[in-house]
Parts: C-alpha cells; structure tokens; sequence
C-alpha cells in the first residue's frame, strides 16, 4: 500500500481486532481487520491465512442490482413476493445451503419450508453428511480444538489435506501451539497423515501413511481389529499398501499416547463406503477410550456449515436432508437429500442459499436445476453460476464482513462475528425473515400444508 | 381388485394407503376417495389411478411407479401384485401378506419388515430390507427374494429374516448383520459382513473377504440343500445344479464384533 | 386488543399465598395477575377445575451443545413420534430428545411454563440461548458448568478466595447464566489427562487430583453465597450413579454447613451397598438429612421405565455405563471447562438395578417432610422424559395405584426397599407445591410459582379427574403471560415472546486482567469474543441477586 | 481414478469470484503422476480429455514428482469440470461420490509451445 493513500485515510480508517474469518471450518477469531472506510474495502487482514486474506481482501461492494427476476432488475419485494409465491405453489421444493450465512439466517428458514412442505438440506450433504450418518450409528468421541491444543500429543489427519483446506489448522489449533500440558508444542506431538496423496500436509507429518486409494475402510478394520488384540494380518501391505510394522507401531503409539485425536476429511466421506468409512473411524476412536483418552473430530469445510448443521437439528431433530412434505420432518439421506431430488427431476422449486450447486453438483442435477420443471430462486453474496441462471435472484451482503451474527467452529463452538463495513445489499437475515413473513401468511391462507395424524 | 396407472405424477406420490389391509373393505367408489400425498398435497387415488375389478382375489396394481412410494406400508396379510416398476419404501414395516413385484423396485424396500413375503422379479436398489438410518435393528422377520441385482447395504443391521438375491450385490451386503440369513448367487461388491454380529452370508461366487474375518473349513451344510431346493422351487433364479451338492469355505466373523457371524463362499 | 381474563369459579391452587383448593376468582391484565379487571374482560368459567399457576421445571436439559448432540444421535428415535404441524404451531420431532419447538409445545401441553436447563459450558452459552429463543412458550435460563474450570480451580488452589469470586460473577455474566452448576467436581482432569480416570471420593487426594472435590464445592457455595444469587449451586456430586454414593452426597451436603445448596436428582446420589455390586436404597438416609436441614434443597430425578438419554458433563459415568451395553455414545470435552457423554438408555421393570432406581425416587418423595424443598424432576433426558411428570404425579397420588405398579417390576429390587410400606398420598395442594410454588421459590423467582397480585400470568387449569394421569396430561386451559395459548385441549395461538432468566452479580472489572492471560495461553478463542454481548440477549429478565434472601425461609 | 480435492489456490480464487478467468484456469488443470505421464505420453501442459459414462470435459495437465500421487490417480481442485464427471448416484447417502472417480484420460491438444512451469506444490 502507498504512503500517500495511507495518510488519506487516517480518518476513516478502522482498525477491528479479533474479527472472525468465515471463510473456512477453522473460524479463526485474531484477526485484525484494517478498513478503509471511505473505499469501503478492508486493506489488511493480519494473521490470516492465504485463503483468509483472499477471503477478506478480495471483498469490493459490486456495482449490480439487488434483486432480479429472469434477469430483469426489480425491487427486493417484488422478488420476495414471487419468490414466496413460487414456493407456496410448489409440491416438492427444495431449499439447499445455508452453510454460508449466519445462524440467525439458518433459523429463519427452517419454519419457511415447514409451512411450504419442502425440503431442506444443506451442503453438509455434500460434504460431511456421511460423516453425521456415521455419527448417528456409532455416536464420536469429540472434543473443541482447544483441548487438542492443550493436550493432544497424538495428532491424526486422515484423508484431508488441512494445509491446503484449513490453513491455519496446524498452527492455530493442532500440530505447532503450546498448550498447557503441551510445554513445547510440536515436539511433544506425534503427527500422522494418512492419506491417499502426499499432499502438502504430508510434510507436516511425523509419520506419513500412504495408503491405497480406496482401502481407508480396510485400514480402519484392521487398526479397530488390532486394538482389540486381533493380529495384525500377513497381508496388510497387499491389503492396504501399508506395512505391518508400521501398523503395529501406530497401534501402540494410539494405545500409549495421553490424549489421541483423529481428524478426517473428505477423503473418507466422498469415496466409496462413505459413511461406513467414517464410521469405521469413529468407531476406531471410541474402541482406543479402552486404553487412553481418544477422540476424533471431523474436518468440516465452508464457514459455517456446522451452525447449519446444528441449527437443523434443533429445529428438526434431525442434521440435513429434512423434509416437511407430509405436515412434520421425516429424514432420509439418498431420498431428501439434493442431490437425489434434483436427478431425480423431483423438486419443482429450489431456493438455493448462499451456495452454487450448478458449479458444483453432478451433472443430471445441474441439468434438472436449469431446466424450466425446476423454478429457481438464489440468495447469495456473489454472482455465481447459480445466481446468473435462477429465476428470482436476490444479492444480499456477505456475512463476517458486512454482518454480524454467530457462526459454528467445526467444532461446534459459536463465535460472534464482527463485521467491518456496511453494504448497501440487505442481510440474509433481513431477506429471509421478509420472506418467512410472507409465505407464513400465504400458508395459513392456504392451509397448508396438511399436518397429518398418520406417519410412516 | 385392480389399480392402474393413468397419469404420471410430476413429483414423488406417497402411496401408504394402497395396501389390502385399507383398501380391501371398500368399494371401487371409495377407494378412488382414498388419500394419498402428491409431495405436499392431498390428493385422491382416482387422481392417478384408474380402479375396476380384477379377476383374481388380490390387489393387483400396474404402471410405471418409480415416483410412487410406500405401497403396502404397514400391509398385515394379503397379497399385492405389481405389474410394472415400483419406488422406495415397498413393503415398510409389513407384519405379513405377500408382494410380488413384476418389475424392478426402488430403494429402501422392506425396512422395518416384520413379517411376510416380498417376490421381486427384476433389480432392487440401495439399502434393501436396511435399518433406517440411526437405528441398529432393521427386518426383524420375513422373507424377500430379488431375482435381479441389488445395490449396496443389503440388510443392513437385520435381525432375523431370509433374502434371497438371484443376481449381483453392491458393497456393504449384510453390513452390522444382527442374525438371519443372505444367500446371492451373484458377484458381491466389497466389505461383505463388516461389522456382523451373527447371522449367516452366503455367496456362490467370488468375495473379497475382509481381514477382520477367519477361515474355518470347508464343508457342505446339510440345510443349504434344502434351501437351494427351496428356492428352486419358489422361485425362477436359474443357478447351477452343482451349488446343492457342493461344498463351501466357512469364514466366521466379524472379530470386531462377537465373530459368531459366518459367510459361506461356494468352493466346488 | 382486549389483554384482560377472568378465570370464574376455578379451584385455585396457590399454595405460596395459602391458598388450598378455595373457589376464588383470578383477573389478569398485561400480562400480570392484578385485583380486578373491567367488565370488558374475556371470561373463562373453570368451573369443577383445578386453576394452578404454571409449572416450573428446576433441572432438565433440554438446549445447548449435548442436546443437540443427542437429538443428531437419534434419528430412530424422532422418526417414531413426530410432532405434527398445526395450524398455529410448528412441527417437529419428539421422542426423548424433542425438538426444539416440539419441547416448548410439549411442555405447555403438561401446563409448565418455565423450564431450566441444567447445564451448559460457557465456551457453549450462545447455543444454549441460540435454542432457547427457538424453544416456544416456556421461559428458560440455564445453569452454568463452573465445577471443573481449571482456571477457577487454580485460583482455589492458591487460596485467591477475593478473585475467585469476581472470576464466578465475571463468568456468570459473561455466560448470561442463572447459577453455578457443578457436576462431579474435579473429575474432569483425571479424565481427560489420566486416561479415562474418575475421582473416586470427595476427600480424593490420590495424585490424578490437585485438589479434593470438597474444596472446590466448598469455595463454589462460599461464593455464591457472597454474590447472593437467587439460587445457590446446583450440584451434581461426586460418584453419581455408583453403589454406596450416599456418603459422598451427605458429605457434600455438609459441606455447605448452613449455607443453601441444591442437590441435583437426589435419587442417583442415594445408594448403599459396595462400589461395584448391586446397590441397595439408601433412600431413609439422604432424606432424614435432607429434612433436618432446611438449608438444603434437592430435586428427585425420578426414573421411569422406557427409553431415557444419559446426558451430563459427568463423562466417565456415561463411558462406565457403556460398558454394560455397547453402543453408541458420544464424548465431547470443552476446553478448560467441562467434559460431557451422551449415550441411549431404556430402563427396564425387570432389571434389579433399575427398579431399584425407580423406587429409590419415589421413596424418597413419599419420606420427605416438606414438599417445598423437594421438586418432582426426572431429570429430563437422564431419568426418563418430562413427558413422564403425570405418571409419576399419579404414583404419587395414588396408593393402590403404585402398590400395583410395584407388582410388575423385579421383586427382589421392591423386596429390599420400604416402598411398599410408604402408605403416603401426596394432595393435590403438595403436588401444587413439588411442581410449581416450591420449584419457583427454590429458584427465588418471585413472580412465578403463584396467583397473589402482581405474580406472571403464567397459569394452567385442568380437569379435576379421578385419574391423576390423565388430570396432568392434558390442562384444558394454558396461559402464558395473560395470553391464552392452550382452550379446550387445542392450541389457538403460538407465543414467541418468551424470556431468558439471567443473574447479573455485581463485579469488579479488573478480574479480567487477571483471566485474560489465562485464556491467551490456553483457549482457542479469543477473550474479547468469549463473553457474551447484552445486545446479544433478545428478551431477558434478571433477577436480582439479593443477599437478604439467601437465607432460606419456609 | 480422479480424484478432485480443494486447494488453497482454488479456495483463494474462489473469492475472488467463480465467474472470473482465475478460478476456471485453476480448476481445470489436472495433476498426474509422473510415470503415467511418462506412460501416457504427456507433457505437462497438454490438454486431455477425461471421460466416463456421466460426461466429459477437457482440462490441461500438470506431472507430479514421484511418489506423490500413487500411479493411476489424478487429482483436480473442485470445479466445474469435475462435476462435469460426477454421476448423481449417491447410494443413499445424499453424497455423490466426488472422489475416486473412475475417469479415462485422452490426449486432444500437445501443449504448443513452452508454458510457464507451474513448481508442483510441495
């Protein structure tokens, strides 16, 4: 930055300290913000990571217009009023995301597909939904990230690559900090990586462990069979490209250790087995509670997929995939969840939230999305593939940046947000609870949809 | 009583009503009354179906019905016959009566079963008499015959109850198996029997075993005999003559668990 | 909009104002019960029923971090009992973890109107309020876990007794909580740092211990009782759920000498017998001190037979009760503060243990001898649903009845108790007090638990029917701050505007210098974002910390 | 076998806006290990085609040194073009399976003339 556009700004410069990055699971809440508040862009993030001063420091307010529909700017109530109209209409809508807004947002929504009779999921689905299946069959030892940096002196990562997707991980939280029975840090942990790629987080390791794409699940079974003092087979390398000594040595280092903890990533939710994999882990760390203290986290991705996930689950009973059809929310990945719905060409209306399925998803749903079955309505903070093919498109500000709010750890600790400036787009707060207004009326004047006495 | 497909519903139609135990006590005018749930609608049967008389003593049902969900929930006795393909949740919590499947059904077919019989000629889908999801016990009781392929997580966390697969199964087969029996003739996909507690698997063809499970011996179980008789009879699965006589490699699992399971895998 | 009722010809209940069973009129204008009302006044003629003010829940859980853990855990158990849509109220799930707006609505339909929850960590505050604002009608607060700070526990250990009670009130403010929850103090260190180790005793000196248990419930009451809370430490002690644990509970009772103290579910501190066997009642006991000393309160955390959920920040306990039947179960340890298991559980009629349970509570109902020191609980989730509170009022209530609810439970378990001679029958006017004046004036909140003038509108009128059961499962009428929510059994209107009960002591502003340094070593979050912002709070109401009350008065 | 991750390059050009040049060059550029370079006839730059029975798209390529990535895998960042190739089969989990896809490679276009050599990551 330039001396001279530093004096002009002395003025209206702000400094925030411990602001909140949203921009992935870590939630790193030390960052200090510089502001500038005339040019209305944030100038310095220090102590954020790569990804987080790209999250920061790429944030312009974009010339465009609040709200659109089929391309054509309009008021943002004209743009609730179809929106809701379009939803109230459907039979089988479908709202997806919400992993990049505000919990005071996400609450809001919950009660708007209960009075259309939709489904709701969010992009947990799509990236640790196995991993909450699992959760649901086997149950997980857990803990909040201070404790492993206090106490951990056994570090997993397996199948994620946390230098690449959650940067500031290792020395935030896991493999570098001090803590208080952890005198000198790094040296007092033992790392490990499994993975399938030496990705950068490899180089972290104590210990790297590469193991044959695809076989995570036998090398859980096989660590889970050891524990409990079943022989480690002849086979394992063939097996799972690992060798035998070195899994008998991480048996006994997971046995011996104080304070053990997993994390895993994508690599087990996304590839074939899904959930059993990451049940399998699960599984493994609550067998080690035998010996030691154990506990696996997963690692979860976008900002604030896990207050999604929660607030979900309190208002429904149930974490993602929840559906309202019948007057009270029934769960059931494979049947509720988006991307079934969507290539199943089932959903006639979807309100997308702050995501961008039509960048990310398979190909038949994205297909079924731009398709004129589906009405497509996006919120969202930028312009996206989603938002540049919806039929009503609202922009509104982005979270952590222009509004406030609580957003989840990955590890389910809430943390308040402090925004740095204002922006002339409306909050997803303000958009969504205009828009529960709405369709609460428009349901009760319809009565719908029908609350049955009789479930399946 | 006869039920058939007219129009195609646009979104998921969920179908719990059409099952004996409701519909046999009315009158064709009032099952064109009964309610089913078109996504978040009420609607009436006759909306989708066409309802006339049929010439057998059963609830026959025909059409296209990959949308169509729930057909004979909660069915005590009685039989259904299904011309034609047919959506999730068959058979959902049946305590006894029997389906019988012209075509190929959808996913989650029979969760919950407790009793009775489901006869699918063609291909089944994911999570095929499989617990929901949190729960540890599934089928309870039951026998369901598939003739064609299934996907993944058959008989998921069952307890009690006979499937027979005429084709290929997908991973996870029998996965947290409590007790009962699974017998393909198909290739099994991978992880067959992880996590079962007992209860017996057995395949005809290749099976990646996991490493959690120990090798017995090979012998001939006498009540396989019967079973294979059994099925030839029953059913319409073509398999070689050589299974009934022939001899299979015992392995006992899953160690993980109680290792009272077995998977049976035919040798010769 | 017309705000005035008068409730005509009901059979009032109010047992703080001495009122047993009398027919009076009740007016209600704002909200508030007041003397009179205008002639304008919607009326509601309760003839033949029982008008009781609103039911107060001293300890469940039913908001924050390990219920929602709970309810994610149990998609099996929602699926069977789905709380439907109405057209004023919104759907949600059931079973033993309901949703959030299922546990509102669930609770009005029992005619309680003020729930507390019993515990969460104050890494975890804005959750448990994030779900409070989403659980309806019923008024929260929340009891804050304390116990096994280790940055408390330091200050205790070094003996700063004037910091550590500006560290309590800095951290009741800054969690917005209602009092001081302690649960199985100390035992968090030996299980998290010493491999799944538990304290064994209150005087535990053994070297997973820096500090005996007695010392930390010691300064905890000591502080309390300088900040002049409402409501004194809510305790759950040492060994909970072992064999021969009452001598730890009767020891932790003396601890508080004459100052007040409330022991959580009573019940799963009341056993005799040896570590390890079978326990025995110990019911005679825990109740002959708890009645002759009026310095105590407790509530019973009553049993009931069908499903149930451990969930408690006493995680060694809910790992040792895994062991009897694998299956899942969840740990979750929050830094510095608190550890935490959640695991399903059904207790069963048959089973020695916990038939056992079920009379132990009941006996120690039926022994005690004041009915405003001893609240009905069942510990929602951990002792069976609140759902339960009408049958065990109608075991309560009824001799007979129990008498041959007795017969179908393991006998051995009913042979080795008193229970069967407890000939006992609680009144309507007791039941009354156990579930909503005593509850209230354990809590020190003044406005609820009672009719008199100027207390909350917060009142609930039942049919007065021959079985209890079904008297308390379905109150005719609901009210809820002078808004009439529940007629005639249905729901007419929602009611959002509910209130968080908070506590605000008093503190010095220089105790942060002192925790900060704390927090930049160890926790993972910053300090300015730990406390919680009063912005941050919608509707609240606090209640005024007053050390002239402390004293308890019958 | 493709398999598609995030990378810190993908996640910081992801702010800066999915529409951009950026973000698209990033996730299309496809990491093979060597020796399947080496077997495939590839250089880094090249442009392939990666097909399966869900759709094709067209990405250019990017040699790995030895050993990190096992032989036969190719990873992607998240982008458009790898769910170009991800079928919506979820087996009853909602997951699509994103990772571990089955994929064949073809060569469209030799890189032309010398591209600036990306190091590979460490």
């Amino acid at each position: 930055m330039s001396s001279a556009i530093k004096d002009n700004s002395i003025v209206n410069e702000k400094i925030i300290e411990d602001a909140t990055c949203t921009f992935c699971g870590c939630c790193c809440d030390d960052i200090t913000l510089t502001v500038d508040l005339d040019k209305k862009v944030i100038t310095k993030a220090k102590d954020a990571c790569v990804l987080g001063k790209a999250w920061f420091l790429n944030h312009v307010i974009e010339d465009k217009p609040i709200a659109r529909i089929d391309g054509k700017e309009v008021t943002l109530d004209e743009a609730i009023e179809e929106a809701a109209q379009n939803l109230i209409d459907a039979k089988f809508p479908i709202v997806y995301g919400l992993s990049d807004t505000i919990c005071e947002a996400q609450r809001q929504v919950v009660p708007i597909v209960d009075d259309i009779g939709g489904t709701i999921d969010t992009t947990t689905s799509v990236c640790h939904g196995p991993s909450g299946m699992a959760f649901q069959g086997v149950g997980e030892p857990s803990m909040t990230l201070g404790e492993v940096k206090n106490r951990a002196d056994f570090v997993m990562y397996w199948g994620g690559n946390p230098a690449e997707a959650h940067p500031r991980h290792f020395s935030r939280y896991a493999v570098t900090p001090k803590g208080m029975f952890i005198p000198n840090g790094k040296d007092d942990r033992t790392v490990v990586i499994v993975d399938v790629r030496q990705t950068k987080t490899a180089g972290v390791a104590d210990i790297f462990v590469q193991v044959k794409p695809g076989k995570d699940f036998e090398l859980l079974w096989i660590l889970r069979g050891a524990v409990k003092g079943i022989e480690v087979p002849e086979n394992v390398e063939e097996i799972t490209g690992v060798s035998r000594e070195l899994v008998i040595d991480l048996v006994n280092k997971m046995k011996n250790c104080k304070y053990g903890v997993i994390f895993f990533g994508m690599g087990l939710t996304m590839t074939r087995g899904r959930h059993f994999n990451s049940g399998a882990l699960m599984a493994l760390a609550t067998d080690l509670n035998e010996f030691t203290h154990f506990v696996a986290k997963p690692a979860r991705g976008h900002g604030n997929v896990t207050g999604a996930d929660n607030v979900v689950s309190w208002q429904t009973g149930y974490p993602f995939g929840v559906n309202f059809s019948r007057g009270y929310p029934r769960f059931n990945p494979g049947e509720f969840t988006t991307v079934d719905t969507l290539t199943r060409g089932e959903a006639d209306a979807a309100m997308i939230i702050a995501s961008d399925p039509v960048a990310n998803f398979p190909k038949p749903a994205i297909d079924h999305l731009k398709s004129d079955k589906c009405k497509l309505i996006s919120i969202d903070t930028k312009q996206t593939p989603t938002s540049e093919a919806a039929h009503v498109s609202i922009q509104t500000s982005t979270y952590g940046i222009n509004t406030g709010g609580t957003v989840y750890r990955m590890d389910d600790v809430p943390i308040s947000l402090r925004p740095a400036f204002d922006s002339p787009f409306p909050g997803d707060l303000e958009v969504l609870t205009k828009l529960r207004k709405r369709v609460n009326k428009l349901a009760k004047e319809k009565n719908r949809p029908y609350a049955t006495s009789k479930y399946i | 009583m006869k039920l058939k497909l007219h129009t195609q519903p646009e979104v998921p139609l969920e179908a719990e009503s059409i099952t004996p135990d409701v519909l046999n006590k009315l009158k064709p005018k009032e099952v064109e009354k009964v309610k089913l749930f078109h996504g978040n609608r009420e609607v009436n049967l006759g909306d989708f179906f066409n309802v006339s008389k049929s010439k057998l003593d059963l609830l026959e049902v025909e059409g296209d019905m990959f949308k169509i969900k729930y057909i004979g929930a909660n069915m005590s006795s009685g039989e259904i016959l299904i011309n034609g393909n047919i959506g999730p949740h068959l058979g959902s919590a049946m305590t006894g009566g029997f389906i019988k499947v012209n075509g190929d059904a959808g996913d989650w077919i029979a969760p919950e079963m407790s009793g009775g019989r489901i006869h699918i000629t063609g291909n089944g889908g994911h999570c095929i008499a499989s617990a929901y999801r949190g729960a540890s016990t599934g089928v309870s009781g039951g026998e369901i015959i598939i003739e064609g392929n299934v996907k993944n997580e058959l008989g998921h966390g069952m307890s009690n109850a006979t499937i027979i697969v005429g084709g290929m199964c997908g991973d996870f087969t029998g996965v947290n198996l409590n007790s009962g029996t699974i017998l393909t003739f198909g290739e099994m996909g991978i992880r067959t029997g992880a996590g079962m507690k007992r209860g017996t698997i057995i395949c005809m063809d290749n099976l990646e075993i996991l490493p959690t499970f120990s090798y017995d011996c090979l012998y001939s179980p006498i009540y396989l005999k019967l079973f294979f008789r059994y099925i030839r009879d029953k059913t319409k699965i073509k398999f070689d003559e050589k299974f009934i006589d022939g001899k299979f490699h015992r392995w006992s699992g899953d160690a993980i668990e109680m290792n009272r399971g077995e998977l049976l895998v035919f040798s010769a | 909009m017309n705000n005035e009722i008068r409730i005509i010809n009901g059979i009032v209940f109010d047992p703080t104002n001495n009122v047993d069973g009398k027919v009076c009129e009740i007016c209600i204008k704002d909200g508030k019960i007041v003397d009179k009302v205008s002639s304008a006044a919607q009326t509601i003629d309760a003839k033949g029923m029982a008008v009781m003010p609103g039911g107060v829940d001293i300890h469940c859980h039913i908001a924050g971090p390990k219920v929602n853990l709970a309810r994610k855990l149990m998609p099996e158990d929602h699926r069977l009992d789905p709380h439907f849509k109405t057209k004023h109220t919104s759907s949600g799930s059931g079973g033993i973890v309901p949703s959030t707006f299922a546990t509102g609505y669930r609770y009005a339909t029992l005619g309680y109107t003020t729930a507390m929850e019993a515990a969460v960590p104050p890494l975890m505050a804005r959750h448990a309020l994030e779900e409070m604002y989403d659980t309806p009608i019923i008024d929260n607060g929340f009891y804050v876990l304390l116990g096994n700070n280790l940055f408390l526990q330091s200050l205790i250990a070094e003996g700063r007794k004037e910091e550590f009670k500006e560290a309590v009130a800095w951290w009741l403010n800054a969690s917005k909580a209602y009092t001081v929850k302690l649960v199985n103090p100390g035992g968090d260190e030996p299980w998290k740092g010493h491999k799944n180790l538990n304290v064994k005793d209150i005087d535990d000196t053994s070297k997973i211990v820096d500090l005996s248990p007695r010392k930390v419930i010691d300064a905890f009451i000591d502080a309390v009782h300088e900040l002049g809370l409402p409501h004194p430490p809510h305790i759950h002690c040492n060994n909970l759920g072992h064999s021969g644990n009452f001598d730890t509970t009767i020891e932790t009772m003396k601890t508080a000498g004459d100052r007040r103290l409330h022991i959580a579910h009573i019940q799963f501190n009341s056993y005799a017998g040896e570590m390890g066997k079978s326990p025995k009642s110990a019911s005679k006991e825990i109740t002959e001190y708890v009645n002759g000393h009026k310095n105590i309160t407790c509530d019973v955390g009553q049993v009931m037979f069908g499903k149930a959920t451990f969930m408690t920040a006493d995680a060694p306990l809910t790992y040792l009760l895994r062991g009897y039947k694998p299956q899942k179960w969840v740990n979750a340890d929050t830094e510095c503060e608190s550890g935490c298991g959640i695991l399903p559980f059904d207790y069963q009629g048959m089973i020695y243990t916990h038939a056992l349970q079920w009379a132990i509570g009941l006996e120690i109902f039926l022994l005690s001898e004041d009915p405003w020191r001893i609240v009905l609980s069942t510990d929602h989730p951990n002792g069976g649903s609140f759902m339960n509170y009408p049958l065990v009022i109608k075991l309560l209530m009824d001799y007979e009845f129990r008498k041959e609810a007795m017969k179908h439970v393991n006998q051995k378990a009913m042979n080795s108790t008193i229970l069967g001679e407890l000939k006992r029958e609680y009144t309507l006017n007791e039941i009354c007090i156990i579930t909503r004046a005593g509850p209230a004036k354990c809590l020190g909140l003044k406005d609820k638990g009672h009719l008199g003038i100027g207390a909350d509108a917060d009142i609930t009128i039942y049919d007065i029917l021959d079985d209890k059961e079904e008297m308390f499962n379905a109150p005719r009428y609901v009210m809820k701050a002078g808004q009439l929510l529940i007629s005639n059994h249905e729901f007419i209107s929602d009611y959002t505007d509910k209130k968080v009960l908070r506590v605000a002591p008093e503190f010095d502003k220089s105790i942060e210098k002192v925790i900060k340094p704390f927090f930049d070593d160890f926790y993972s979050i910053a300090f300015s974002n730990y406390a919680i912002d009063d912005e941050y709070l919608h509707d609240n109401i606090i209640i005024e910390a007053n050390v002239k009350n402390n004293i308890y008065e019958n | 076998m493709l398999i598609p991750g995030r990378s810190a390059k993908q996640g910081t050009s992801l702010n800066k806006g999915k529409l951009k040049d950026e973000y698209k060059k990033i996730t299309s550029i496809l990491e093979v290990n060597s020796d399947d370079m080496v077997r495939l006839g590839l250089d880094t730059g090249d442009q392939v085609k990666l097909s399966n029975e869900v759709g094709e798209t067209i990405v250019s390529v990017k040699g790995m040194r030895e050993g990190k990535l096992p032989v036969g895998c190719a990873f992607i960042p998240y982008g458009p073009p790898s769910s170009c190739l991800m079928s919506g089969e979820t087996c009853g989990s909602g997951m699509p399976q994103s990772k571990h896809m089955m994929v064949q490679i073809e060569l469209v276009k030799k890189v032309e003339k010398e591209v600036k050599k990306v190091e590979p990551a460490n």
